[in-house]
């Protein structure tokens, strides 16, 4: 049996267990076997896609009698889909371990698990479909599918504007994507990709789909301004869902970008490249500024999806501007930055959202103002989320820091691009991406800072117990696997070689043997990095200094109240908050850029009420964009909602107008 | 055929065309339906002329009906209504007269325009008669549009209908059209019947059952 | 089978309008509502069977009466929808009569007029002869005039009475239109019964008058286009769906705007061979694109769930009337796909909404909400209608608009621009409106609902099965209409 | 044998930065002092103090975590690691490739990101508020700095340090407007990021004012002692960073590993630390503390002039 049919069954069988869901129904059962199934299909859809990747085996393709007439569904597994399958079913087993037992908070679980296999299978379907039709309806399948997930709790009124939210912008998004899967088939003459790839288009066709994709693209991954849906859906949907969606679903927006402008749009101007530059360092600025003066923990993980998007696709453009300039190594080091982050940022962001479902479950709590001190009484999810949380600050010797790092390297090489425009505008898009690296560091600080250290702020957090060993064992898992791609990146980069030869034509030189197990991208006069010694080093410098002080130097301990500046004060309302570990960051970047509005209302010495603070803080596209849109759509709306109230005699004069206008056309007409 | 033969039925459908710019004209209701009913004789007249010229006998059925229904039966029950239902005498006007008349005229020349640069191989009675019948139904509609009295909509209607029936029985040895003209009578029974029944007193606009104001579509209350 | 039709005494061609005309007499007369409501569903039945049977007839071509690929398709689809809606119509019924809103003695005009109206429309499709169509959608408008009207509530009777005046109007300018191009025939193929026999027409389309013809088709567009519903034609059609009995607003949503709009389909053929009449592709792309647009945004404001979905139907007619407009093998087929799949997915609505307005004792979309923890099967049933109908996959809608933007982006990019925000406008106010029903906290009265979730469920199976498969011998009877509509 | 000759001489470098930092740091406060007209402490004085509060008893709050406790170390192995691998006396040791510019200002990320930590553990007002500030700074401080490893690397074609020193001790790039911008940013990060005057005051303990005390206003004995010795380090950090891209001279290049080379190496190492020690003060004493939300407008002339720095990089070769 081909690779690709077997990855069918496995969709197939995500799907089988969403039907299994419905038989089941409300049992208590359902919950463990649902997500067990889901569990072992995606490790064995996980296995294939290693089995694909690093065994180096060739695409197949298969046909199947269904879709869109006369064309049939095509499928097809390569190195690319393969490499994104092992991104999806990895955060989808984790997800499925961790739900086992996470999905026993569920108070409706009928919501859920019929829902949940589903989302599976259409993410997997969207890397195997080959053709346009079946792309797009996996594609919005998928939208679907976990659009029913983002309103399971719907008793809030906030996840139903959500849901709504996200599926309106996941439509446009799709459709944006027909349109320019119409213009790349109707130069192709058939909606395969096999054959648009192979078609020559003309410039302004590649452009215009190009942009289409990247707006259709970007709208399900995230990014500025199409951004808005996801710091709202994200949230709403339960917290393996969130990961997943995070995590993992965003991934297949760049999926699709990739796909359909390296693969099947093929060639393009360099200017393609500056245009998803662009992009990608406003989106990964923004996302990150909106993350930190966020209060609420999910949706502070949503807005630093944004940001991570971006910088993907900082990397995804820089490789677009090197390959149409020729430059195949820079183009493929700048391809495999960005599909490592893209790993790495499933992972991380998985097992923060992972960690913040067990915030949530431990204490009912996703506002942190109201969260503090869970280090105690959640020992092991603190460790993990904290790796989580350095992972993601892009801090050695982890992931996040290796694909961060490659992505400058990549930003680097931008002398080498002959367009002027390119040459300053990658640096200052880099200058973005600097900043966007500190500023994740400040928010994961806030993040973990407030969350689980300093002392609890409700009794909910006072009396929080640690989650159940599924849910442990997950975190964990990703965790470690946090840890192993900081440490030995060379393995991911050399299994990512498939794929940017695929796609560049070239790939970066074999990592793996290298001594020591460094990494170089380039050249070893040119950069180089070894996660694995910094480590060694951290470790060891560390592990010595902390012996040699203990053993040589004093090792008693006295416990003793707070100090405090000798102003010790016992409640626990007098900490740092969120909002005020945020308020520096705010008044430098937020006061113009996102309007930021502060409150405070202070009584007067002797009066007895409590001061109160309030803030607001605008998305800029929602003041600019999608505000002023929604009401001129209103209004448009109720402007011609009087036509509802006409008399007859109004209406018979519509159509009469109607004809004369007709009748004169055709008394003009030739 | 002679060319008086073609006068004659020129003549009739002008006639026809003629009354309806006459029932613009008119703004007292009780000459309204007199004005259409003279419409409608002179119709029965052109159908009966056409039946003769085409030598096609069952037209004079049509002819028939437009006589007694349109001529005779219909104007009498509407002046019945008119009594019955204590209508407003005077015909409320949307546009002005004068308005009115000029919206017919560059009606009817749209019309002629839009009909005579046919190819000559048409027909040439039929050509004509054709641009009459057009202009008659436009202005049934005019009438209709720029009324609020619902009898005055009523004859409007029927007007555009004289139109059909000028138009149906111009074209030679058309199939169904007596059958037509018997269905469109019944049609126009109904709405006069409707009229009747649902005592839309002053317009169209409003099904007068005093709370019917309210309910346009949607409760208004809600908008 | 052939030979089977063979056998028959009558061809199906004529069981077709028969069953439908020997059912009136028989409904008419009879008082138990029980009995009629079967009988009506036997007859229904019996009509969907002859329609099957008319596919393996032999292709018919008289001077009245003609069956070809295009014609044939739509005969099975309305006949199939009218079987499922009398099935419907059985239990929708009987809860009305219990609620006092019906009087037995108005269902039985109710069951005769149901089944004028199935025949009226099987006539209009199965006439070859321009006049005999025209006779079969104004006897299908009258009919569903009545039965708009039937509750006799102050709303319904105005709703009936402006259907009446715009629909008789419709009438006439119609009929105009049809003297025209008998007119314009006559003088090409001589006076009598064959110069308005549309194949004869077709067949010396070249040779007719194109200015006349133009003027003919501008008023079968605004006399049939007030059926299909098109704006600014459509003043009716929110109005007589909404307060009409709702299996009546499933057949008219899902099979007289169809058969409309095959009418005027019929007309376009003819000016599609003429090359100097006005290109009536043109001017059915906008006003496909002004109904969708227009009723985009009036979804926008509805307070009256079953007037939503009638202002979907307007918004669903102008998109098959963009895509007919556009042309082309793969527009055309779009079309017909998106016929197809409206008819189908709408009446499902339909049937949804009259069971969530029969359980929650309203039409107002504010006191319906929480139908998910309410009636969950009734909640699912109607969620699954309205994500087909906004065109989410998997189901036929999909497709159908995949194939439409995708072919006409690169042949018309700033109309197809505009239909593509059409139809996102009109997907975000059906959405919203969807979630407020679904979700939230359950409001107002609410009582079980006992009926046969069958034809909703058969309805949407149907569509989902198209959006993923569509049959080989459907799409090639499908690909030859779509060529033959050129 | 090459390679325990390597070793050791890596390790020589990773011994000697942390041997000779708490020096440095007191020759910076002796000149301080006698620019301040005080005698100030001996230079040794920063040896006893490690020493002192090394064998005190450590006092921890009761809430304290173990990120509390572990911090500390965090924070100093970071620090060390870092500045272990910025090259001092020589380019090429062994490790030298296993972190370039960008992996070394980002080990220091990891620093401060567990020194914030640390500073919020406890859960005072004073800690939050370190940590709050502490963030903000290196929110500019850091795109700065790697701005400013832009301007250098895209000049050199490199980020690795070694490599650029080489280059650039050779004299082949000449003098640069673009340097001079990178340079000038480099100091002002190195002011901001080492909690010196004007944006910080290492000697202050007014609570509006203090940013990197207030995060370790709570620590205490060995644990303060390595956040003290971790923070001397960051100090010989930033100068053999500008030692080493921006005064690149007499360091032992191109694998060059006679004793005589490195002993140059050595020497005008220490002598360069020691003229930056001297000049670190003095421009301090000239100087006032900024208010806190100044700070943006000074890190940001950083980020600016390293922006610059490298838009620029194009113009003015050797003039």
């Amino acid at each position: 049996m081909p690779e690709v049919a077997i990855g069918l069954w496995c969709i197939a069988g995500f799907l089988g267990t969403g039907v299994l869901a419905v038989v089941l129904g409300g049992r208590a059962i359902a919950t463990p076997l649902v997500y067990g199934t889901t569990l072992v299909i995606a490790l064995a859809a996980l296995l294939l896609a290693l089995d694909v990747l690093l065994g180096g085996r060739p695409a197949t393709a298969t046909v199947l009698p269904i879709g869109l007439p006369g064309l049939g569904a095509h499928f097809r597994l390569d190195s690319l889909s393969a490499f994104f399958m092992l991104v999806v079913n990895f955060g989808a087993a984790a997800s499925s371990l961790y739900a086992i037992g996470y999905g026993r908070h569920e108070h409706a679980p009928m919501r859920v698990l019929p829902f949940f296999g589903p989302f599976l299978a259409g993410m997997n379907l969207v890397l195997l479909a080959a053709d346009g039709f079946s792309f797009l309806l996996s594609w919005e399948f998928m939208s679907l599918a976990s659009w029913t997930l983002v309103v399971s709790h719907h008793q809030v009124a906030a996840n139903i504007r959500a849901g709504f939210t996200y599926l309106a912008m996941a439509s446009f998004g799709t459709l944006c994507l027909l349109l320019a899967l119409g213009l790349l088939a109707a130069a192709g003459g058939e909606f395969t990709f096999e054959r648009m790839r192979t078609a020559t288009v003309s410039e302004s066709v590649a452009a215009t789909a190009t942009l289409l994709a990247l707006i259709g693209a970007g709208s399900k991954a995230g990014l500025v301004p199409l951004h808005v849906w996801l710091p709202l859906a994200h949230p709403a949907a339960p917290s393996h869902v969130s990961a997943l969606l995070s995590g993992v679903m965003t991934k297949v927006g760049i999926y699709g970008f990739i796909r359909i402008v390296f693969d099947v749009v093929g060639d393009f101007s360099p200017w393609a490249g500056l245009v998803v530059v662009v992009a990608g360092g406003a989106t990964a600025a923004l996302g990150v500024l909106y993350a930190v003066m966020q209060r609420d923990l999910k949706r502070l993980l949503a807005y630093s999806t944004v940001e991570n998007i971006g910088i993907v696709f900082i990397g995804l453009g820089l490789a677009l501007a090197f390959r149409a300039n020729g430059q195949g190594p820079a183009a493929a080091l700048a391809l495999t930055a960005a599909l490592f982050h893209v790993f790495n940022h499933s992972v991380f962001k998985s097992l923060l959202f992972f960690g913040a479902g067990a915030v949530l479950s431990a204490t009912g709590e996703r506002d942190m103002e109201k969260l503090g001190g869970l280090v105690h009484r959640m020992p092991q999810t603190a460790v993990v989320f904290l790796i989580g949380c350095m992972s993601i600050a892009a801090l050695p010797p982890l992931n996040g820091f290796v694909s961060e790092w490659m992505t400058f390297q990549a930003i680097l090489l931008s002398p080498q691009l002959p367009q002027w425009g390119l040459k300053f505008a990658v640096p200052a898009v880099g200058a973005m991406l600097a900043l966007a690296a500190a500023l994740a560091g400040a928010c994961f600080v806030k993040a973990f800072g407030v969350v689980f250290l300093s002392r609890p702020r409700s009794s909910a957090a006072a009396t929080a117990v640690e989650v159940d060993g599924f849910s442990l064992t997950a975190m964990l898992l990703l965790a470690w696997v946090c840890v192993l791609a900081g440490t030995l990146p060379g393995f991911v980069i050399d299994a990512l070689s498939p794929v940017a030869r695929e796609l560049t034509w070239s790939a970066l030189p074999a990592q793996a043997g290298l001594p020591w197990l460094s990494i170089v991208p380039i050249a070893e006069s040119r950069s180089s990095y070894n996660g694995l010694v910094i480590f060694f080093f951290l470790v060891v410098s560390g592990v010595m200094t902390a012996v040699v002080v203990h053993r040589l130097a004093s090792r008693s301990t006295r416990t003793s109240p707070i100090w405090d500046c000798g102003y010790p004060l016992d409640s626990p309302v007098t900490q740092y908050t969120s909002s005020s570990f945020a308020m520096p960051i705010r008044r430098v970047f937020g006061t113009v850029l996102f309007a930021v509005h502060e409150t405070v209302d202070m009584p007067r010495p002797g009066e007895m009420r409590a001061a109160r603070f309030r803030m607001r803080v605008r998305d800029p596209a929602w003041r600019f964009l999608y505000g002023p849109l929604v009401r001129w759509i209103m209004r448009s709306a109720q402007r011609l909602n009087r036509l509802q109230f006409l008399t007859i005699r109004r209406y018979l004069a519509l159509v009469f107008a109607a004809l004369i206008v007709l009748m004169l056309v055709v008394a003009i007409w030739r | 055929m002679s060319p008086l033969w073609f006068d004659i039925a020129h003549l009739f459908a002008a006639g026809v065309l003629v009354l309806s710019l006459m029932l613009l004209y008119q703004d007292r209701i009780t000459a309204v339906i007199n004005v259409f009913a003279l419409q409608a004789v002179v119709l029965s007249l052109s159908v009966g002329w056409q039946s003769i010229v085409q030598g096609a006998p069952h037209l004079l059925a049509t002819a028939f009906i437009a006589l007694i229904a349109k001529g005779i039966i219909i104007p009498t029950a509407l002046h019945r209504i008119v009594r019955k239902l204590d209508v407003h005498r005077e015909v409320e006007r949307v546009v002005s007269g004068g308005l009115t008349m000029l919206a017919g005229l560059a009606l009817v020349a749209l019309s002629i325009l839009l009909v005579q640069p046919v190819v000559e191989t048409a027909d040439p009675v039929a050509r004509e008669d054709f641009a009459f019948a057009l202009a008659v139904v436009l202005l049934g509609l005019l009438l209709m549009i720029t009324r609020r009295n619902a009898v005055t909509q009523v004859v409007g209607f029927m007007s555009l209908e004289n139109g059909l029936i000028l138009a149906a029985t111009g074209a030679r040895g058309m199939p169904l059209v007596v059958e037509v003209s018997v269905a469109f009578s019944v049609l126009i029974a109904f709405i006069v019947f409707g009229v009747f029944v649902f005592r839309i007193r002053e317009r169209f606009d409003t099904v007068d059952v005093n709370v019917l104001e309210r309910f346009r579509g949607e409760r208004r209350e809600h908008l | 089978m052939q030979e089977l039709v063979a056998a028959l005494p009558l061809s199906p061609v004529t069981l077709v309008l028969l069953f439908p005309a020997i059912a009136i007499p028989v409904l008419v007369a009879i008082s138990n509502y029980r009995l009629s409501a079967g009988l009506n569903v036997l007859f229904s039945g019996l009509t969907l069977l002859a329609g099957v049977l008319l596919l393996a007839a032999p292709r018919i071509r008289g001077d009245f009466l003609i069956i070809d690929d295009f014609n044939i398709f739509l005969i099975v689809l309305t006949a199939f929808v009218g079987f499922t809606t009398s099935v419907y119509s059985a239990s929708y019924i009987g809860h009305e009569l219990e609620t006092g809103k019906l009087t037995p003695t108005f269902l039985r005009f109710y069951h005769a007029m149901y089944q004028a109206m199935m025949g009226a429309m099987n006539l209009a499709l199965v006439s070859n002869n321009i006049g005999l169509m025209w006779v079969g959608l104004e006897v299908a408008t009258l009919a569903t005039v009545m039965m708009v009207g039937i509750y006799r509530t102050p709303e319904a009777i105005e709703a009936a009475w402006k259907y009446f005046i715009l629909g008789s109007v419709g009438i006439g300018l119609a009929f105009f239109g049809t003297i025209l191009i008998y007119m314009v025939s006559s003088s090409v193929i001589g006076s009598g019964v064959p110069a308005m026999a549309w194949d004869e027409i077709v067949a010396h389309a070249g040779q007719l008058d194109p200015k006349l013809l133009s003027l003919a088709f501008v008023f079968l567009l605004v006399g049939y286009g007030t059926k299909v519903g098109l704006a600014p034609f459509h003043a009716w059609l929110p109005d007589a769906h909404a307060e009409g009995p709702t299996p009546i607003s499933a057949v008219l949503s899902g099979l007289l705007l169809n058969v409309a709009l095959y009418a005027l389909l019929r007309f376009k053929m003819v000016l599609a061979g003429n090359p100097f009449a006005i290109d009536a592709g043109a001017i059915l792309m906008t006003l496909g694109l002004v109904s969708l647009l227009f009723a985009a945004f009036m979804l926008y404001r509805r307070r009256d769930i079953k007037r939503l979905f009638a202002y979907s139907s307007i918004e669903h007619m102008g998109i098959a009337t963009f895509a007919f407009g556009i042309g082309g093998p793969l527009a055309n087929f779009a079309g017909l796909l998106h016929m197809t799949m409206h008819s189908l997915v709408k009446s499902a609505i339909f049937f949804a909404v009259g069971h969530v307005a029969q359980a929650k004792g309203t039409q107002r979309l504010a006191d319906i909400s929480g139908l998910s923890t309410t009636h969950p099967a009734l909640a699912v049933g109607f969620a699954l209608g309205v994500i087909a109908i906004v065109g989410l996959p998997p189901f036929g809608v999909f497709m159908s608009e995949f194939l439409l933007v995708s072919t006409a982006f690169s042949r018309q990019p700033i109309l197809t621009v505009l239909l593509v925000l059409g139809l996102l406008l009109a997907l975000g106010a059906l959405l919203l409106r969807l979630q407020d029903v679904m979700f939230g906290v359950p409001r107002g009265k609410s009582e079980p609902v006992k009926a046969s979730f069958v034809p909703l469920f058969v309805h949407l199976l149907i569509a989902l099965v198209a959006g993923l498969w569509l049959p080989e011998a459907l799409v090639r009877w499908f690909r030859g209409v779509a060529a033959l509509l050129g | 044998m090459a390679l325990t000759v390597e070793l050791a001489l890596q390790l020589l470098q990773i011994g000697m930065v942390v041997a000779i930092a708490p020096l440095i740091m007191g020759i910076t406060r002796k000149v301080r002092a006698r620019l301040l007209r005080r005698r100030g402490p001996p230079l040794v004085q920063p040896y006893l103090d490690l020493w002192k509060l090394m064998h005190k008893e450590v006092v921890v709050a009761p809430n304290a975590s173990w990120v509390y406790r572990r911090a500390p170390y965090v924070v100093f192995a970071a620090t060390w690691v870092a500045a272990g691998l910025v090259p001092t006396y020589a380019t090429g040791l062994l490790f030298s490739w296993s972190a370039d510019l960008i992996a070394v200002i980002a080990l220091l990320g990891t620093a401060r990101f567990a020194l914030a930590l640390a500073g919020m553990d406890v859960g005072t007002a004073f800690g939050g508020l370190g940590s709050s500030r502490e963030m903000m700074i290196a929110s500019l401080a850091e795109p700065a700095m790697l701005l400013i490893s832009f301007a250098v690397a895209l000049i050199a074609g490199t980020t690795q340090l070694s490599a650029i020193a080489a280059l650039f001790s050779t004299g082949d790039v000449g003098v640069r407007v673009s340097l001079g911008l990178a340079l000038l940013a480099l100091i002002v990060v190195g002011i901001a990021e080492n909690a010196r005057i004007p944006i910080d005051n290492p000697a202050t303990h007014l609570e509006l004012t203090m940013v990197h005390e207030a995060m370790i206003l709570e620590y205490s004995g060995r644990h303060l002692a390595m956040i003290e010795a971790a923070a001397q380090l960051k100090l010989v950090l930033y100068f053999s960073l500008v030692a080493c891209l921006f005064a690149p001279f007499g360091m032992a290049v191109g694998g060059d590993q006679s004793a005589l080379a490195l002993g140059i190496g050595i020497v005008t190492f220490l002598g360069k630390l020691a003229v930056f020690a001297v000049l670190l003060p003095i421009a301090e004493t000239t100087v006032a503390k900024m208010r806190v939300f100044r700070y943006p407008a000074f890190v940001g002339s950083a980020f600016a002039a390293a922006a610059l720095a490298v838009f620029l990089r194009f113009v003015s070769r050797g003039f």
